[in-house]
């Protein structure tokens, strides 16, 4: 049959990028004794998920917009409703496009370091779960299965976090566990509080019955929610974790988390402003989180001495620039901090799994341990170079853009906090290109200097070979990602087009809010004419 | 069933509870601590056929036999790795 | 236009392997490409000079209003011309410049072609954006071109001062534009400028533009880095720091001073620190030693007085700043050029040790001197017609055209300074030896020169585009012209003159005077006190946000949620209107056991005590459940606090039985009070939550369907496996990675063991397990464990019980659609036969009793269960979707199949699979751990 | 060991199959032919899959007797649960107590666990070890800790009472020879005036 | 007075038996002295006592049905029970656990000493 | 929907006791906390399903309005089993730390501790090169090609 007739895409589309990572998943654990086998099937799975998530993207934002279907057919407020609209589609190609890169990094990395910290028949199923549940997040349009989600994808970095249970990392890896556990608590409760108030988890539901909620009660749950998403997309004060958790984890693990777990949390922050309690109570709250996210944040980057610590500290400061997006609450603010996204994703993974290549070919990470890259590897100090300049927000980078329309809109809403937190990204921004030139300036043009005091470094130094060779499998996948985060600069205008059309449909939240409760009772989608 | 009686019973079974909770506190050694969690999980069990023939109904009988198993495995695992325990350990809290 | 920016890049890319391939020789084909600029503008001129403007415009992000829109007016024609020609000419000079087979030679070619481009692009930029766009490239890249010399740290430190310094502009300036385009509706630069918006925003803009003007020319405050950039390569300091990249701000002062003029803010900025710069940087050259620094110096004196003239925003001043803005392109790149040939040669920049070049180089003398006398505005060079101008049009302030007069005088007089300098003879210093440079590297620098000395006579050129650019600007502008009778501005530049060559004369002297002199505050001591402050405050910062303890960020989490939505209900306090106390007393008996069993753990030191404690508010809430009507909830929650329980016994059981001596009682009392507050927020949230319950729960309409739509009576377990079999999914799928987990950190060695954790009954040691045989066995490997631990009685029940638990477990999982039960149930059952089986017979009975692999049990459990769900997609229906199959069978008479079984079943291997890993990884695996230590 | 691989043959027996299918039945709670089936269906499926060694019980079931076995235990477990629960409440000092030891001649695991439950069932006499009768060839013997003992002939009584125990067991399951041999070991022990009488 | 009466009498009185005895046994777990003292107590609820409810229960539903499943409820009971006892009253005795105080005697101590002597 | 003021006061307790177990060093501690965490949120979805209704399941004339809330029920089941998982991951993680170090107690950041150390002694970032007391550039020494 054609699975594309008509509307009947989304009942084929919308569930395979978690059904699909799920059964491979299984598959994969059940041959746990066929390396090539367990390859083969992840990579075929994230393949098709790939393709499946860029025809939806397509398909939503040609057609209406919006797309829904409910689990097992059920009437949707009854089931689950997966929701397939710009902003999710948006997210789901850009995520499973880099999970695919970083899949193929870590084998590459497996092959050449035989299986280095990274055992294979633990990591393939999974690697294929974490993709899961990220999807899963994106698609899910029911608030109780967006903690499963979170769940899914937490357990799963629990465990690449732990690979191989070194001190470092199990130290690291409880830091981690323990905080995502509380968050899950705090994410738990609200979701009961919800329920006490509404009677219904279901989310275009709940957009429908909490505003018959007394205002007051509103804002409890509504604080609360963003305290369990902060603590996920880590926001000042709740972002402490993050720099002591990503750092100490293979580098293709680091890469995918400092990329997409923060983003779920951000997605999450977005919908609760747009979908669940519009009217921004919490606008100006945010606005202050974000300035003091991206300040605290960018700081910390400065005071570092180890590159892989450095970018996790840039990442939550850049966490900041998103929030600042929501915050505003406007279709412009909202549309710039989509495209954020989208382009954090992309060059934050990037420059984790460079630091990956740095690591594997200088042993360490550490700036005092590094040195002169620039002349001893130029192809690194290219790869580098390039997303680290779009990550400091130079032109005509993607970085750039996204910072571009976050000021932009910034400088409509023209209240004061809104110029202090122009002038806040502004700073920030300025820090950002000090920082990476930080690490240019000692990683890729000085010297390596003798370093006695750093134990740890000497260790790490011994740990791998130096000036190894760095296999084209790894370099390709990152020079791809190098790419894309260029062609986003190239394609920059559609994509900022999506994210406006994104942002208008999440601030007029009708389109969700009809297709999801008119969804599911027949199956399948409905169309809302718009 | 007489409201009395059902309130004489779950009395009984709530001191009973409380006391052997005392015990699982005090110790001193593991095996009084299994001990007196069994009493615990027979207090359960006990508690479930209390309701079920208060309110007579059978959706509990499920629930009662995992139960009885439960305290079985629970005593039997602690009992398997009870170790050598000096007097001054079990003076501790 | 974009073509040419194309050919740019296209160069830049290839200009790797072409050095790689040509060595220097390349360098000559690069120039092409400015060349080829220079050659399109120069046929564009007639065009411009008749006031068209040839536009090209490329949509690129709409909706930021960033597009690549060019556009060829006078101003940007005159600057194109400029920045293609000397780009072409120093390219060319490069050739000669590096040494062959420079390792570096080859990037350093690459990024200068690149800048060129952006150069051009910067010029041609007809949209704001774009502007920006290519202002920050060519910031980048002289970023790498001043860092050639990577391994001098003096070098690394000027690259990244002139970064953060003109990036700190460009992003002030990027505000400002934002601001302007924003308000205008438009980042057409030429209609921005057409309708200009007004208000005190725009101001600052205006304002904000400026600083991001004076950060790249160099001006006072932000003047440090140019001679600091003087690290870099001289045809670097030639292009970008006297023709190119300094001339971008006296570019945006000239674009916007049309508009920026009316504004006093504008004027004063300008004139004052235009002005102050002129003087200082005059001042400071005269008394440098090395030349390329008093060039530099001298070149932040020029930058002065461009902005003065291009910002007055008079016509006539505007005339005298394209004139001048053409003499010092041509003049100062020539200079620089001549300096980096003396280097080249000599090996030495420092006047103090040249001495007699002129007669060992005289054509580059002549070049040098003719250069000089045009920056010092000697007669008919075009400095002197720019100079005569630049007076004309300040003759109505005599404050400003005392200051240039005097900016004037020190410029003549560090020119002949530098004359003086480089090629003439000084007494007491013997002659520098050096070989006599080759035609080719001359050439650039004569070019220049030969441009300069020409423009003077030939002024009326300049005077076409010069009068187009200052047409609507106020005031007249007198024609540039060599001549124009004996005037006031002659009369200064005699002046001029006269106290130049007094200074000149009196050199010993006023350099004394200068040493003696206070030393002018140090601008580049500001930066280096900012950047270490900044380093500081986020040390500071980061010490105290970042002091990774989980406690402390558990904490502060906690906070939060107290503090944020605890205040806000504290703040509006909307408590309900009335609340139950209970729905039954058992509620409140069972309350009270577990509260105390809570409160007890708390105070536990010993593990399992906690643990214990912990597993009594388990079964508290078990019945808590019972007596909320939930039978499905008391049986998972009591066996999966028993399982639990076991789990907590197997993994604690190699710990100190004791929790380590706290340090800190008063740390105590803090935990219990966060504590508190965060359990007293929570109940208070519930409170005023279920107050607040504003409709009939949606899942009123749940009974109805479970029956008609899912098939079972137990409506929990139809809403598990049917209605929200989404998150059951999701759910398994954790234990399943949980799973995984536990058995990736006990068996510890390499990948093999690991998928021996899920193979395990392959247990290598399996053959030479311990003999303790009986006549008769009541287990298969019971007769492996030490009668210590052994008991027949235990062996013998178990023998009997096995099977049946396994019988009760699918029992569960099948009755469950319609009674209490279910996977999960009917799975943690079948775990704890298992279990009983581990207790009864040690790792060797459990590995035969399980001779199954239990990734196979978790991989086929999800394999299932999600199978189901694509399977359902392949056949046409919605994912996961519920299939009623109902048929009679002889004998067996009416039999109703419900497909959501099979992902029941699923659910089932999966919570096996689970235990079965749990028990083998910390179970057996550590079992065998310990027998290895104590054989050790 | 697993080293060896059961048989089919080996793996199911009979009295295992209809205790499995009557608990099946139980639980279900209606006798129907499906169940039946699928009883017999499942209980052959997890003998099969999860097989534990087949042993030969040696019972022969005498309904009368049970039900006087029964009786007699109700009886015992009410006496024994008010004496301990009178010593567990009694106000004043704490009881005292023995471990004691009690040859058993049923020579057979199987008795020995039933001996064992039985005395253990009755509050104020746990099993705390056993000495398994096929361990040394010997007759085996089972030591019992007795609540608020403290006298020789309070420990006489105690044997007196497990070895009544077992001697019911005996009539009640044993198969004539396996109760002949039975009888051997206690006159050997000296101690039929305990295990005495004639054959059931 | 007809059976249903009788029924309820007895369950309640089973009830109320059941109830009591597992109090008892707390009070006992909580005044012996030692391990072993204290686990003869446990016994009682975990058998009579639960046996008592059962029975009440099944008085209180009559369904042959759930009558079954507390039959195998009990049988599960009494098969397990006394294993659980002689387990940890085992284990007690191994790990040094019980009072030798109140032991007026012991013959397993002279076994266990024999067993060291031959080295065991 | 008034609600139940025993079951909110449970839940409260169960979730302040478990916080302060969350917040101690040793890990055993802190699982022993999630767990009492995870029943006391367990306990707040029977508040979230208001009054207690005969067992949803239907039979005996159970119908839709005389059963207690089934949603929150299975959200509760939910959670109970991931809660499990995750407990006995930390318990495997506490072994795993013990083996490695001799005890379970979360050890804190070094890299952060560094940091902090340097803010106490009032010190620069350790990747700073500090120039400010050197002479300046301003007068051109140390210039070269
Ligand atoms: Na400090
Ligand atoms: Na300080």
């Amino acid at each position: 049959m054609n699975l594309f007739d008509g509307n009947d895409w989304p009942r084929v589309l919308l569930p395979l990028p978690v059904v699909l990572p799920l059964f491979a998943a299984g598959l994969t654990l059940a041959l746990a004794r066929r390396p090539r086998a367990q390859r083969t099937i992840s990579v075929t799975a994230l393949s098709i998920v790939v393709a499946a998530t860029i025809a939806m993207l397509v398909l939503t934002d040609r057609g209406n917009g919006t797309y829904s279907i409910a689990v097992g057919g059920w009437p949707s407020r009854l089931g689950i409703p997966l929701v397939a609209d710009r902003l999710s589609t948006l997210m789901l190609v850009v995520s499973s496009v880099v999970t695919l890169a970083v899949l193929l990094y870590s084998l590459a990395q497996g092959v050449a370091d035989g299986e280095e910290g990274t055992p294979v028949s633990i990591y393939h199923p999974t690697y294929l779960v974490l993709s899961a549940g990220v999807s899963n997040a994106f698609l899910s349009g029911d608030l109780f299965n967006l903690y499963v989600g979170f769940e899914i994808l937490l357990a799963a970095s629990y465990i690449l976090l732990t690979l191989g249970g070194t001190k470092a990392r199990v130290r690291a890896g409880t830091t981690y566990v323990v905080v995502s556990l509380l968050s899950s608590m705090v994410f738990l409760t609200a979701i009961a509080l919800v329920y006490m108030a509404t009677g219904t988890v279901n989310m275009a539901e709940l957009s429908v019955r909490l505003r018959e909620v007394d205002p007051d009660v509103q804002l409890v749950l509504h604080l609360l929610l963003l305290v369990g998403f902060g603590i996920k997309a880590a926001v000042f004060p709740l972002s402490a974790w993050l720099p002591d958790s990503y750092p100490t984890a293979p580098a293709p693990v680091t890469a995918v988390f400092a990329g997409l777990l923060t983003k779920v949390g951000v997605y999450a922050i977005i919908r609760t402003e747009t979908l669940l309690f519009p009217g921004g109570q919490a606008g100006d709250l945010l606005l202050w989180v974000a300035l003091a996210t991206m300040v605290v944040g960018i700081l910390g980057a400065v005071a570092q001495n180890d590159v892989k610590r450095l970018l996790s500290f840039t990442l939550v400061s850049h966490i900041g620039y998103m929030v600042f997006g929501i915050a505003l609450g406007t279709a412009a603010g909202l549309s710039g901090a989509v495209f954020y996204v989208a382009h954090h994703i992309t060059v934050q993974t990037t420059l984790f799994l460079v630091t990956g290549l740095v690591e594997r070919y200088a042993g360490s990470t550490s700036l005092d341990a590094l040195g002169s890259l620039a002349k001893r590897t130029p192809v690194l100090a290219v790869l580098f170079f390039v997303p680290a300049m779009n990550l400091a927000g130079i032109p005509p980078f993607s970085g750039f853009l996204g910072k571009l329309g976050l000021l932009q809109a910034g400088v409509d809403v023209g209240t004061w906090p809104a110029y202090v937190l122009v002038a806040g990204g502004v700073v920030t921004s300025l820090l950002t290109l000090y920082a990476i030139a930080k690490v240019w300036n000692r990683a890729f043009w000085q010297e390596p200097q003798e370093h006695t005091d750093r134990d740890e470094v000497a260790g790490l130094a011994t740990a791998t070979q130096i000036g190894v060779r760095t296999p084209l499998g790894m370099l390709a996948p990152t020079a791809a990602l190098v790419v894309v985060g260029v062609g986003i600069t190239v394609i920059a205008g559609p994509l900022f087009g999506i994210s406006d059309r994104a942002a208008q449909d999440l601030l007029d939240r009708s389109p969700y809010v009809d297709t999801v409760l008119q969804g599911g009772a027949s199956g399948g989608a409905t169309e809302v004419p718009r | 069933m007489n409201p009395v009686v059902i309130a004489l019973c779950l009395g009984m079974l709530t001191v009973a509870a409380l006391l052997a909770l005392l015990r699982v506190a005090k110790g001193p050694t593991m095996l009084d601590r299994v001990i007196a969690l069994d009493v615990i999980v027979a207090v359960v069990v006990i508690g479930l056929c209390v309701e079920a023939a208060a309110n007579r109904h059978a959706t509990t009988l499920p629930v009662i036999v995992v139960l009885a198993l439960v305290g079985f495995v629970g005593s039997v695992s602690v009992a398997r790795y009870a170790s050598k325990e000096s007097d001054e350990e079990r003076g501790k809290r | 236009m974009l073509t040419l920016l194309l050919v740019h890049a296209v160069a830049a890319v290839f200009a790797v392997p072409l050095v790689r391939w040509l060595d220097r020789r390349a360098f000559t084909l690069l120039a092409l490409a400015p060349a080829a600029t220079t050659v399109w503008a120069a046929f564009q001129g007639p065009a411009v000079l008749r006031g068209e403007t040839p536009e090209v415009v490329v949509p690129w992000v709409p909706s930021l209003g960033a597009e690549l829109a060019f556009r060829l007016d006078p101003l940007s024609w005159v600057l194109t011309l400029l920045v293609g020609g000397v780009g072409a000419l120093v390219l060319f000079y490069c050739g000669s410049y590096f040494h062959a087979k420079d390792p570096g030679s080859a990037r350093f070619a690459a990024v200068l072609t690149a800048f060129t481009g952006a150069m051009t692009g910067l010029v041609l930029a007809d949209d704001l954006v774009q502007l920006y766009v290519f202002w920050e490239l060519t910031t980048v890249f002289s970023y790498l071109l001043i860092g050639y010399d990577a391994h001098k740290r003096s070098a690394r430190r000027a690259a990244t001062q002139a970064l953060v310094v003109t990036t700190f502009g460009g992003l002030a300036m990027l505000v400002g534009l934002i601001v302007i385009g924003q308000r205008a509706g438009t980042y057409r630069f030429s209609e921005v400028l057409e309708n200009f918006p007004t208000g005190p925003a725009v101001t600052v803009a205006v304002v904000l533009l400026l600083v991001g003007a004076i950060s790249k020319s160099a001006l006072v405050p932000f003047h440090f880095w140019l001679p600091a950039a003087m690290a870099a390569p001289t045809p670097v300091s030639a292009y970008l720091h006297a023709a190119a990249m300094v001339k971008a701000g006296i570019y945006l002062v000239a674009r916007f001073a049309p508009v920026g003029a009316q504004l006093p803010e504008w004027q004063t900025t300008v004139l004052v620190l235009g002005l102050t710069t002129m003087v200082l940087g005059g001042y400071r050259s005269l008394r440098q030693h090395d030349v390329k620094l008093l060039l530099a110096f001298g070149t932040v004196s020029q930058l002065g007085f461009l902005t003065v003239l291009v910002g007055a925003g008079t016509a006539a001043a505007t005339t005298a700043g394209i004139a001048l803005l053409v003499a010092h392109a041509t003049f100062k790149s020539a200079l620089f050029l001549v300096v980096g040939i003396v280097d080249h040669q000599t090996g030495t920049r420092d006047l103090r040790e040249l001495s007699g070049l002129g007669r060992r180089m005289p054509l580059l003398a002549v070049v040098g001197t003719v250069a000089a006398a045009s920056m010092a505005g000697v007669p008919v060079a075009a400095g002197f017609v720019a100079k005569e101008a630049a007076y004309a049009a300040f003759l109505h302030d005599p404050v400003v055209l005392g200051v240039l007069v005097l900016g004037s005088v020190l410029t003549a007089a560090y020119s002949a300074r530098f004359v003086w300098g480089t090629f003439w003879r000084k007494a007491g210093v013997p002659d520098t030896t050096a070989t006599p440079p080759s035609a080719g590297f001359v050439a650039a620098p004569l070019v220049l020169a030969a441009v300069t000395l020409l423009a003077g006579p030939l002024a009326p050129l300049v005077d076409r585009p010069a009068a187009l650019v200052a047409h609507d600007l106020p005031g007249e502008a007198e024609h540039l012209a060599l001549w124009h009778g004996f005037s006031l501005p002659l009369l200064l530049t005699v002046v001029t003159f006269a106290l130049a060559a007094v200074l000149v004369v009196a050199k010993e002297r006023v350099e004394g005077l200068q040493a003696r002199g206070p030393a002018v505050p140090g601008a580049d001591r500001g930066y280096r006190r900012t950047v270490r402050a900044v380093d500081r405050i986020a040390v500071e910062v980061t010490g105290a946000t970042q002091r990774g303890s989980l406690p402390i960020y558990l904490a502060s989490i906690l906070l939060v949620v107290v503090a944020v939505p605890g205040g806000a209900l504290l703040w509006t306090r909307p408590w309900p209107s009335d609340v139950v106390l209970y729905d039954n007393v058992g509620q409140v008996l069972v309350g009270i056991v577990v509260v105390t069993a809570a409160v007890l753990t708390v105070r536990a030191r010993r593990r399992l005590r906690a643990v214990m404690l912990a597993g009594v508010t388990g079964y508290g809430v078990t019945l808590l459940f019972v007596l909320h009507a939930g039978p499905d909830l008391a049986l998972t929650q009591a066996l999966a606090e028993t399982i639990t329980l076991v789990v907590f016994v197997l993994a604690l059981r190699r710990l100190p039985p004791f929790f380590s001596s706290r340090p800190l009682v008063g740390t105590r009392w803090v935990r219990i009070a966060i504590g508190v507050a965060v359990g007293t927020c929570t109940s208070l949230f519930a409170l005023v939550a279920s107050g607040a319950r504003v409709a009939v729960p949606v899942s009123i309409d749940l009974p109805d369907l479970a029956y008609s739509f899912g098939g079972g009576k137990n409506v929990v377990n139809v809403t598990l496996v049917d209605a929200r079999a989404w998150d059951t999914m999701g759910e398994i799928s954790v234990l399943l990675v949980a799973a995984t987990g536990v058995a990736s950190l006990v068996f510890r060695r390499r990948m093999g063991s690991i998928d021996q954790a899920f193979a395990a009954h392959t247990d290598p040691q399996q053959q030479d397990a311990p003999q303790r045989s009986r006549a008769q066995s009541w287990l298969p490997a019971g007769s492996t464990v030490d009668p210590e631990r052994r008991s027949v009685v235990f062996e013998v029940v178990t023998r009997l019980t096995f099977h049946a638990i396994l019988v009760l477990s699918v029992y569960l999982v099948f009755s469950g659609h319609n009674q209490p039960g279910g996977g999960f149930a009917g799975g943690l059952v079948a775990g704890l036969a298992l279990v009983v089986r581990y207790l009864a017979g040690g790792r060797y009975e459990f590995n035969t009793a399980v001779p199954i692999n239990a990734g196979w049990l978790l991989g086929s459990g999800l394999f299932l269960s999600a199978g189901t769900g694509l399977v359902g997609i392949l056949i046409g229906q919605d994912v996961l979707q519920t299939a009623i199959i109902q048929f009679d069978v002889v004998l067996l008479g009416h039999v109703k199949l419900v497909t959501s079984l099979f992902f029941d079943v699923g659910v089932y291997l999966l919570v096996v699979g689970l235990v079965v890993d749990v028990i083998r990884s910390l179970g057996a695996e550590v079992d065998r751990q310990i027998e290895e230590e104590v054989s050790r | 060991m697993n080293a060896k691989v059961l048989s089919l043959r080996e793996r199911v027996s009979l009295p295992m199959l209809v205790w499995l299918v009557v608990l099946w039945l139980l639980l279900w709670g209606d006798l129907s032919w499906a169940n039946v089936l699928s009883g017999t269906l499942l209980a052959l499926l997890v003998t099969i899959v999860l097989p534990l060694p087949t042993v030969s019980f040696g019972v022969r079931i005498r309904p009368v007797r049970i039900v006087l076995l029964l009786g007699r235990f109700l009886v015992d477990l009410f006496a024994a649960s008010a004496q301990v629960a009178w010593l567990a409440v009694r106000p004043g000092r704490q009881p005292r107590n023995s471990v004691v030891r009690v040859p058993l001649h049923s020579g057979s695991d199987l008795f020995v666990t039933m001996t064992a439950e039985l005395v253990s069932l009755v509050p104020g006499s746990v099993v705390v070890e056993i000495g398994a009768p096929s361990a040394r060839g010997g007759q085996g013997s089972i030591y019992i800790h007795a609540l608020g003992v403290d006298s020789a002939e309070g420990r006489e009584r105690t044997r007196r009472e497990v070895l009544l125990t077992e001697r019911r067991l005996m009539r009640t399951f044993a198969t004539p020879q396996a109760y002949a041999e039975y009888l051997d070991r206690c006159r050997a022990d000296g101690s039929d005036a305990l295990c005495g009488g004639n054959r059931p | 007075m007809d059976w249903g009466t009788v029924g309820t009498v007895v369950g309640s009185a089973a009830l109320l038996l059941g109830c009591l005895l597992t109090l008892v046994a707390a009070i006992g777990l909580l005044r012996l002295s030692d391990v072993l003292a204290r686990m003869h107590t446990t016994a009682k609820p975990q058998v009579l006592g639960v046996v008592l409810s059962l029975v009440a229960v099944a008085i209180a539903l009559q369904r042959t049905t759930d009558v079954a499943t507390l039959v195998a409820i009990a049988a599960f009971q009494l098969l397990t029970v006394p294993v659980a006892a002689h387990m940890v009253g085992r284990a007690a005795y191994r790990t040094g656990q019980v009072d030798a105080s109140m032991l007026d005697h012991d013959d397993l101590a002279e076994k266990l000493a024999e067993e060291e002597r031959s080295g065991g | 929907m008034s609600p139940n003021l025993t079951l909110v006061v449970i839940s409260g307790v169960l979730v302040a006791c478990g916080v302060s177990l969350l917040l101690e060093r040793t890990l055993t501690r802190v699982i022993v906390g999630v767990v009492l965490l995870g029943n006391g949120i367990n306990i707040l979805f029977l508040v979230a399903s208001g009054r207690p209704g005969r067992a949803p399941i239907l039979s005996g004339g159970t119908t839709a309005e005389t059963m207690s809330d089934p949603l929150p029920q299975a959200m509760v089941l939910t959670a109970i089993v991931i809660t499990l998982g995750m407990v006995a991951f930390v318990l495997a993680l506490a072994y795993r730390s013990w083996q490695i170090d001799g005890h379970d107690e979360v050890q804190d950041d070094v890299e952060d501790r560094r940091i902090v150390r340097r803010a106490e002694l009032d010190e620069t970032s350790a990747s700073y090169d500090d120039d400010t007391h050197e002479t300046s550039d301003e007068e051109g020494e140390g210039i070269s090609r």
